[in-house]
């Protein structure tokens, strides 16, 4: 089977799974929409891991680009084009294997949900989207599949649309994502009407060609290279949940969880990061804005790593993790470590959906409960889940060899490297705090004794064979999935050849500039320096954590930090109060700016206006024609003075 | 006998539809006193005689006649041709109408017809003394057909009004023909045209003369500030009648104010009469609509319309010339037909004589009458101007002509006011379609006659707008030798 | 060579889909007394037909590679040396894209209006044909009297659609409906009473044929001037902030019928009106002028969505929406620039089928509900899926949604407009994107989504089998154009390109002192068709 | 000796200018119309006089005619005072005014 | 001799065109007209028109005049009632200087274009009864015609308006 040929039938087969199931299958036909729903995807990721395989085998490391048809025409031709390169083959293989897993798992978890069917439309009309983003050729197919994945996100947020909060948290991803995507949509509009095509390898080849025009200036003192750069930034800042757009994530985790899993951790969230680093060409050219992103990631790292520190409800903690995350990813990118980046994006892909399942798993134990207050000692009854938690907690903690050790390695070699020490040490403390708030969910929620009702504790089980199975799966990859990138240090000194798998496979799709100056490297004794501080670091966040909540401590230690310092317990649980922020600075503003122009511009001005004129014309009309008295005595003087008055106005 | 005093038969042929409608008037009146039984079919006998009387102006030799006093020409059929459709509409929709209120009878149809005949003479007149008397003549006859409802106030109000304000007007009118008598000595156009030439007579006097004699047409026509007259004469008058003087006499007056005007502007004279005619055309736009905005009566409403209208007619001799015919008789004819429909719909769906006719009296009576309703619809919308409507016809031919002789700011206080008065049109539209019925209308009489009236006007209105080539090729013709 | 109107109305023409409706509704007027169910099927019927003939006529010459489609003979008018007017009409790829929404949205309109109009479905019908003949008429003049006689024709029947048939208010929004759009349209009867003795007094013989004023090269200030006064008319039709009242009032107050007329076709009609005679006719003027219109554009965008935002009541929401839609059209078409104004062309359709859609939408919540306030909502997704999903279908087509129609045209349009150079317009009114999904999504929030509040809402029937026939086509294309909007872009293309490079090599040009009379053009550069259209006439 | 011409034309305009005067003042309508009579009166006068000066007897036919319209106005006229009188009770113009505005 | 006479009918006439406007009683005004008018037919006369004279003592005096008092007394009309609500100062302040002004206009025109000119004698010419008829019923026959007519509808609608139109018309349509 030539699986690249049929490269467009990658994302094209879950919208047609979509498409079937919301449109052709009845509600009650329960087999079948599982059916439909998990072959779709299925049958996608067999023909992406496919398509890579032979891609990766190939004899021509050249990208391969399939025109399907024609977009638009004339000066503005833009093709639906698919694009498989080891970018977006890496993409691809976490998307579709993560995707596949989560639709598996979620066979379990929406079984006995009302809304199965369109559950199942909604995720496989995801995968399409995010499968069409990273497998886009040019921007227009990314930000078809861009948008497409916060429009799912916003139906799958708002999943529960009966309820109140839902789909309020799901207007507000889509609308903070949208406030993104029109810079990225600005940024797009630039790209365009300097290079007059939107496809990447096209924009890659010309900047490398003539790395000047993109470096001219442009606006506000920015360069071409630099404007487009801090466009596409803003959009990823949106998709990814960045500093000071990251507020609809936390909120997002009112979808159910698997859907958290997916689209809120594993994948649409991660976008972002897949754009900066399609885009590392011309972020290499504009330093300043790679300087930016790595500030926004680092600020939002540890940003959101406090506010983790402080929640309770359990999907809220992993939802600010996520944030936290992603700022490593975007820090890495910004400090041009962007294999970094990448890497962690695809460790993070497995053990931060492990995560979401296995909170899942525990929400479903818990008959939908998900404060963390109300949980307790659940190892014992959840003997699957505990361990693959427990084995994606380690990973996400840093502790080696498991996946997120070498990922979160790098990025933080990455930015010593670059001479960032700042960045690097926020990152540090990051990964400390990550690891402190991480084993505080794993204490919180599985050690210790049961804090919640009897119903709820008689409630408890372990969940089927369609969840678990995905959940040992992930976990196999929470593990393994860093060895792809052991760093190239590490064999060196081992004495091996270096096989970073992973650095020589994205090699060829970060770009090297003549003029740019990405040769940092690092010694391998300050490589291994700093590996040991970041794990020192990590055992450091555990040890903190276990000596605060491990065993039976349950919630003391969050009742003293209540009471010796009510002022930070508040604003950390209250995620610093930016929501509020955003409400009294900006929405509350314009909504008053909107009635303003409706009541007062449109209502009072403008059609007040009018209505004056009509008025006057009316009064006008209403005062002169009492002119016309009813008697003709007037008349004959209105005749007389007329006749006066016009001969007087003739002979002068 | 002496030969001296003797009339050619030529020139009795001249006179032909005037004697036709003479002697119809005549002859119908003989009927009421002899033959009362046959009441009914005078208004169709009237307009036999007024189709009589039609073709033999379109057949009439061109010409001078009687001494030079009256002329016939094309244009003079033309006009005639309208006044005589306006004859025909009267006398289509009023025998229901005099028939309900007990007054049908031979007197209606005699005096509209000896109007008509008046009308043409005055079309026709091309000396001063012949068109007084032809205008006494007409005027007396309307006077009689505004008072015709003798039992009710208001006509006998209307009829007092329209008759001393008239009689008023006329003694202005002759001291006018006085002071450009004795100025050039003639009366006759020709005479005075070339007297003037020659720079004969006292400018003043002269001025004054000519300004009387255009403000006694003026006031026929209704333009301000010679307008007062025409609201309580319109609104009093039996509607029937209505629908005749608020048409015919301004068709006829409008081709003596012409030729006055042709005749003065041309003149040494000459100077300011564009900018008087401008100025009265504007005054007439502004008062006229902004006046019957606030109306509430619909028949005073289409009298302030009348005015505004006339308003619009003038435009064209603020650059006078041969030129300006056209323009006119077209807007003229739309307004025949618009105008006239209006008053015929009204006379129809009115129950009750008198001064009476609110507008809002027609709500949800579109669905009662759906067919005169509609009639009026259209005519409501030519009167506002909107395509494809002869109303439209006639303002497009107006506002060219204006724009054609450097008078854009008389076309755009021409819009200006048209747009005023689509507001006060409409309200006659939405009263019959949009609100819901108040109260069900109650002794209205609609007849065949007045039916086919509505209908010819209603449909002329939208024929003349979809289709206006067969008729302005006829005006085309009516003009070509000018 | 003698054809005559007959012949013309007979035959496969312009002139017989332009006033097919009107004479085949004619018998409408005379079925006062048949059951109402006649009637709908008649009005329906002729409604299809009329679509056949539209798509027969257009499918027959769909591969005509000039500018120009076809052409009608032309026919004198009036004809009155000087002052003649001609009859002559034409369908370019200009006017297809919306002559064909024309001929689709009728069908769907009757279809849509079955039971929520409860009196008088005959007068409505016709009314609705009628409004029909004049939209179309006044899309394939070419020219300028015809132009204005049809724009006008639309203005009765429309008055009447609202004023009949509307809600509570409708009398206030008819009137002002009619009165805001008499006041610009008169103002461009001067302008065009202007422009043809314009070229009478260059030639001897007046005209107000489209390809003879195109030749009309005028100074400045008469640009300046007769720009204004079309551009005021064709603001209003728009509608541009801040001329734009008249259209909340009349969406409310309007039939569901009427408003989907009025937003899918009738307001781009202004925006035709801009692209096919303000631009092309005073081209130096546009081009000063075009900063100033851009701006309006923008303010239209962003204000129209932040007055949408706040509305309470549905149809208003969406009646705004309308508003900052048709302001990224504007800023297509005065952005000049090819891919701007074929986005532009292909957002006006998209704006007639998404927000055609929505109201048909608002409408039939109407019809069960009777009312349109959000805080009678809620919830509805619960007991209507069916509708919640094309109601979040329209409104994501109708927020830009990649992949569907509206995304299509505003891409274009920024893509141009930014690409000509006016990037900051272009930056500033992706401002607008967001904020259609903020407004738009709260009018999802507040009907369909949420807890359901009042008891009335528990139970109210999902779709009919009719409404959905109604809104399908609607949502098929809507997917259509925004997956593979090449086939909807490409037949407007050239003439569009021939425009365009018209319009710039004028502009390229210093506007003279006196009114001058150009060469007649031959078929490069203007859109005056010579070549595609002439076996048309030789053929009779 | 001889009169100025002139002087009749004063003395007519003198009383046409009375004669409008009584017009526009007096109350009762047959006074008005008496006013008017006035007026006609003062304008055959004035013709009467040009017709003098000019030599030419046209001027004196126009007042033949005048005079003959005015005795048809004066019947019709008072015809319609009569009638106005027995529906109104009046022919004060002050009060002849059921149409106004 | 015709200075004397001029300036005796001329001053009765003014005068009684001022009575005529100026009394409150109707019939004294209509008396006062028929002086008027009588001196007017003098000043005809003056003017070398006794046909046009005769016809305004017969025509004017004789039969119009005598009408209008019929039909003053016949519906008994008072004299005007005077107070403050029947009087109307801007109206007659309004008339007096319009009048005023028109008068001295036309008078200074005229004085301009005309002045002291004095006349050559009357010829016989002139006054010859048999040309006046000449002109009467040659040149302006059509308006001879027309005044016929004027008189018919004159007595028509005279006859249709002041016959009562009360229950007996009803009676005649039926």
């Amino acid at each position: 089977m030539d699986a690249l040929s049929l490269l467009w039938w990658i994302p094209a087969l879950p919208f047609l799974g979509a498409a079937v199931n919301g449109l052709l299958v009845r509600n009650g036909q329960k087999g079948l929409v599982t059916f439909v729903g998990l072959a779709a995807p299925g049958a996608s990721m067999l023909l992406g891991l496919t398509a890579i395989w032979q891609y990766a085998t190939g004899l021509a490391p050249e990208p391969l680009r399939q025109a399907v048809y024609s977009w638009t025409v004339g000066e503005m031709s833009i093709d639906v084009a698919f694009r498989l390169d080891p970018l977006s083959a890496v993409m691809t293989f976490v998307v579709t294997v993560v995707g596949f897993l989560i639709h598996v798992y979620s066979v379990g978890y929406m079984g006995r949900e009302e809304g199965y069917r369109r559950y199942f439309s909604f995720l496989n009309l995801f995968m399409g989207a995010m499968l069409l983003l990273v497998l886009g050729s040019n921007f227009l197919v990314m930000f078809v599949g861009w948008e497409g994945v916060g429009l799912c996100s916003y139906l799958l947020i708002g999943y529960y649309f009966d309820q109140e909060f839902p789909p309020e948290a799901g207007k507000k991803a889509f609308v903070v994502n949208r406030i993104g995507d029109f810079a990225f949509l600005v940024g797009m509009l630039a790209l365009f009407a300097s290079f007059g095509t939107l496809e990447f390898g096209e924009i890659t080849e010309r900047v490398l060609a003539a790395p000047e025009i993109a470096k001219a200036p442009y606006v506000f003192g920015l360069s071409l290279a630099g404007f487009v750069t801090l466009c596409l930034f803003i959009g990823a800042m949106g998709k990814s949940a960045q500093i000071p757009l990251y507020v609809w994530l936390p909120d997002a985790m009112a979808g159910p969880t698997p859907v958290s899993a997916l689209i809120h951790a594993a994948t649409m969230v991660t976008a972002g990061v897949y754009m900066v680093v399609r885009t590392n060409v011309l972020y290499q050219l504009a330093p300043e804005i790679s300087l930016f992103v790595a500030g926004i990631g680092a600020a939002t790292a540890i940003f959101a790593a406090t506010i983790g520190l402080a929640q309770n409800d359990i999907k809220k903690v992993l939802a600010y993790s996520t944030v936290s995350q992603l700022g490593y990813m975007f820090l890495a990118a910004g400090v041009g470590a962007y294999v970094a980046a990448i890497f962690h994006l695809a460790t993070h892909a497995f053990f931060k959906a492990l995560l979401f399942l296995g909170s899942g798993s525990v929400i479903h134990a818990m008959g939908g409960e998900q404060d963390m207050q109300k949980m307790g000692g659940l190892r014992k009854h959840l003997p699957l889940t505990y361990p693959t938690y427990l084995i994606a907690t380690l990973a996400i903690a840093g502790i080696p060899p498991l996946a997120g050790f070498f990922s979160k390695d790098e990025i933080l070699a990455g930015a010593f490297a670059g001479h960032h020490h700042l960045i690097w040490g926020v990152g540090i403390l990051t990964a400390g705090l990550t690891a402190c708030y991480m084993f505080r969910s794993v204490y919180l929620t599985f050690h210790g004794s049961f804090r919640g009702s009897h119903e709820q504790e008689h409630h408890l089980h372990e969940s089927p064979k369609v969840m678990t199975v995905p959940l040992v799966l992930l976990a196999l990859g929470a593990v393994t999935a860093g060895w792809i990138g052991i760093p190239t240090g590490l064999w060196e000194m081992a004495g091996f050849a270096d096989h970073n798998v992973l650095h020589h496979f994205l090699s060829p799709v970060i770009a090297t500039l003549p003029g740019v100056d990405t040769g940092h490297h690092l010694s391998h004794s300050t490589e291994l320096l700093l590996m040991l501080v970041s794990v020192a670091v990590a055992l450091g966040g555990w040890l903190v954590a276990k000596r605060l909540w491990g065993g039976e401590r349950g919630l003391a230690a969050d009742r003293t930090f209540a009471e010796r310092l009510p002022f930070v317990q508040r604003l950390l649980a209250n995620k610093y109060y930016v929501d509020e922020l955003y409400d009294r600075v900006i929405v509350r503003p314009l909504a008053g700016l909107a009635r303003g122009c409706w009541k007062i511009v449109d209502t009072l001005l403008i059609d007040g206006a009018l209505h004056v004129g009509a008025f006057v014309t009316e009064l006008t009309g209403d005062l002169g024609r009492f002119s016309t008295t009813g008697n003709i005595r007037n008349y004959a003087l209105y005749f007389f003075a007329g006749v006066l008055l016009l001969f007087w106005w003739m002979i002068f | 006998m002496n030969p001296e005093y003797s009339v050619s038969t030529a020139e009795l042929a001249s006179l032909a539809p005037e004697i036709v409608l003479t002697v119809g008037g005549s002859l119908l009146l003989l009927l009421e006193a002899f033959a009362p039984r046959l009441r009914r079919s005078f208004h169709w006998l009237g307009l036999a005689f007024v189709a009589a009387a039609s073709w033999y102006v379109a057949t009439l030799p061109a010409g001078p006649s009687f001494a030079g006093l009256i002329e016939a020409s094309s244009l003079t059929a033309a006009f005639s041709q309208a006044v005589l459709l306006a004859a025909a509409l009267g006398l289509l929709v009023a025998p229901g109408y005099l028939s309900r209120e007990r007054l049908l009878a031979g007197e209606y149809p005699a005096l509209l017809l000896w109007c008509a005949a008046g009308l043409l003479l005055l079309v026709r007149g091309v000396e001063l003394l012949t068109l007084f008397v032809a205008l006494e003549l007409l005027s007396l006859c309307l006077y009689g057909l505004a008072g015709f409802h003798r039992r009710i106030a208001s006509s006998a109000e209307a009829a007092l009004k329209y008759f001393l304000m008239g009689a008023f007007v006329s003694a202005f009118l002759v001291y006018g023909i006085a002071l450009v008598y004795g100025e050039t000595g003639s009366t006759r156009i020709e005479g005075i045209a070339a007297a003037l030439a020659r720079g004969q007579g006292s400018p003043g006097l002269l001025l004054l003369g000519f300004l009387l004699l255009a403000c006694g047409f003026a006031f026929k026509l209704s333009l301000v500030p010679f307008h007062a007259w025409a609201p309580d004469v319109y609104q009093g008058a039996p509607s029937p009648v209505v629908a005749f003087l608020s048409v015919a006499p301004k068709v006829a007056s409008v081709v003596v104010l012409v030729r006055l005007v042709l005749l003065v502007a041309e003149s040494p004279l000459g100077g300011k009469w564009p900018d008087l005619l401008a100025l009265l055309a504007a005054a007439s736009m502004l008062v006229g609509n902004l006046f019957a905005l606030v109306q509430r009566d619909i028949k005073r409403m289409l009298a302030y319309s009348g005015i505004a209208h006339m308003g619009y007619v003038m435009i064209p001799l603020a650059a006078p010339g041969p030129h300006s015919w056209q323009p006119v008789l077209v807007y003229l004819v739309a307004y025949v037909l618009m105008n006239a429909g209006a008053f015929a719909i009204v006379t129809m769906i009115y129950g009750q004589p008198g001064e009476q006719h609110a507008i809002s009296s027609l709500a949800g009576w579109g669905y009662r009458f759906p067919l005169l309703a509609g009639c009026l619809t259209v005519c409501m919308v030519s009167l506002a101007g909107v395509p494809p409507t002869a109303g439209f016809l006639g303002k497009y031919f107006v506002f060219l002509h204006a724009i054609e002789h450097g008078r854009l700011g008389l076309a755009l206080i021409g819009i200006a006011t048209s747009l005023i008065g689509v507001a006060f049109y409409l309200r006659v539209v939405y009263m019959l379609y949009m609100k819901p019925e108040v109260a069900a209308p109650e002794g209205f009489v609609i007849d065949f006659g007045g039916r086919v009236g509505a209908v010819i006007a209603a449909g002329g209105s939208l024929l003349l707008g979809i289709w206006p080539q067969r008729f302005l090729s006829w005006v085309a013709a009516s003009f070509e030798r000018l | 060579m003698s054809t005559s109107f007959l012949d013309l109305l007979l035959g496969d023409t312009i002139t017989r889909f332009v006033f097919f409706p009107t004479v085949a509704g004619l018998p409408l007027l005379l079925m006062r007394r048949a059951p109402a169910a006649t009637v709908k099927i008649y009005a329906l019927v002729v409604s299809l037909v009329e679509l056949a003939l539209i798509g027969l006529f257009v499918v027959g010459r769909w591969g005509s590679t000039g500018a120009l489609l076809a052409r009608d003979a032309v026919l004198p008018w009036i004809d009155l040396a000087p002052l003649s007017v001609v009859y002559e009409v034409g369908l370019d790829g200009i006017s297809l894209p919306l002559v064909l929404l024309t001929g689709l949205l009728l069908p769907i309109v009757l279809l849509g209006s079955w039971n929520g109009i409860d009196k008088h479905w005959g007068g409505y019908a016709f009314s609705m044909l009628l409004l029909t003949t004049g939209i179309l008429g006044a899309l394939v003049a070419l020219d300028l009297f015809v132009f204005y006689v049809f724009w006008e024709v639309m203005l009765i029947p429309m008055y009447l659609i609202i004023g009949i048939w509307g809600a509570e208010r409708r009398i206030y929004a008819a009137v002002k409906f009619f009165l805001f759009t008499m006041a610009g349209s008169l103002l461009m009867l001067i302008g065009i009473l202007w422009l043809g003795w314009t070229y009478g007094r260059l030639t001897g013989v007046w005209s107000f044929r489209y390809e003879d004023l195109l030749r009309l090269e005028l100074p400045i200030d008469q640009q300046l001037w007769l720009f204004g006064a079309f551009a005021i008319a064709f603001a209003i039709k728009v509608p541009m902030f801040p001329v734009h009242t008249w259209l909340p009032d009349a969406h409310v107050e309007a039939p569901t019928g009427g408003s989907v007329i009025l937003a899918g076709i009738l307001l781009k009609l202004g925006t035709y009106g801009f692209l096919r005679f303000a631009l092309p006719l005073f081209p130096h003027a546009a081009d000063r002028l075009t900063p100033w219109l851009l701006a309006l554009a923008l303010v239209g965008i962003v204000y129209g969505a932040l007055v949408a935002w706040v509305q309470v009541d549905m149809k208003k929401l969406v009646a705004y929406s309308s508003i900052a839609h048709l302001g990224f059209v504007m800023l297509g078409i005065m952005a000049c620039d090819l891919v701007a104004w074929q986005g532009a062309l292909i957002q006006m359709v998209n704006h007639g089928l998404s927000t055609g859609a929505l109201f048909l939408l608002v409408g039939m919540l109407y019809e069960r509900r009777h009312t349109k306030k959000f805080e009678d909502f809620g919830g509805l997704a619960k007991p209507m899926p069916w509708f919640a999903t094309v109601l979040v279908f329209s409104t994501l087509a109708s927020v830009g949604l990649p992949a569907l129609n509206g995304f299509v045209g505003e891409f274009m349009i920024l893509v141009g407009t930014f690409k000509a150079g006016w990037r900051w317009f272009a930056a500033l009114s992706t401002v607008g994107v967001v904020l259609a999904a903020i407004y738009l999504l709260k009018m999802l929030q507040q009907t369909i989504w949420g807890p359901i509040t009042r008891e009335e809402n528990e139970s109210v029937p999902d779709l009919g089998l009719r409404e959905a026939l109604t809104l399908a086509p609607l949502c098929v294309l809507m997917l259509w154009i925004g997956v593979a909007p090449k086939p909807f872009l490409e037949p407007s293309r050239p003439a569009l390109a021939a425009l365009l490079e018209d319009y710039r090599s004028r502009c390229a040009e210093p506007a003279p002192d006196e009114p001058l009379l150009a060469p007649a053009r031959v078929s490069a550069g203007s859109p005056t068709f010579a070549a595609g259209v002439v076996d048309q006439e030789a053929g009779r | 000796m001889s009169v100025p011409i002139s002087w009749y034309l004063l003395l007519a305009a003198a009383l046409f200018a009375i004669g409008a005067i009584g017009a526009l003042t007096r109350r009762n309508g047959i006074a008005i119309f008496l006013s008017i009579e006035l007026m006609l009166n003062a304008a055959n006068l004035t013709l009467a006089a040009y017709s003098r000066l000019l030599g030419d007897r046209a001027g004196q036919m126009v007042v033949f005619f005048v005079l003959a319209v005015a005795a048809a106005e004066a019947a019709v006229g008072l015809a319609l005072f009569i009638g106005i009188f027995r529906l109104r009770r009046t022919i004060d113009v002050n009060r002849i005014n059921l149409l106004r505005w | 001799m015709e200075l004397l006479a001029f300036v005796v009918f001329g001053l009765a006439a003014l005068v009684s065109a001022i009575v005529v406007v100026a009394h409150r009683s109707p019939i004294h005004s209509t008396l006062s007209l028929v002086v008027t008018l009588v001196s007017t037919a003098a000043l005809f006369l003056m003017l070398g028109s006794p046909f046009l004279a005769a016809l305004q003592v017969l025509l004017y005096t004789g039969a119009i005049l005598v009408l209008f008092l019929f039909v003053i007394m016949l519906l008994n009309v008072q004299r005007e009632r005077t107070g403050a609500a029947a009087r109307s100062p801007f109206q007659t302040w309004s008339a007096l200087i319009a009048a005023f002004v028109l008068a001295g206009a036309v008078c200074r025109l005229l004085w301009d274009a005309h002045g002291e000119a004095v006349l050559a004698p009357l010829t016989e010419d002139f006054v010859a009864l048999r040309n006046t008829a000449s002109l009467l019923f040659r040149d302006y026959l059509l308006p001879f015609e027309m005044v016929g007519l004027l008189l018919l509808v004159a007595v028509v609608v005279a006859s249709w308006v002041a016959r009562r139109g009360g229950a007996d018309s009803e009676e005649e349509s039926r």
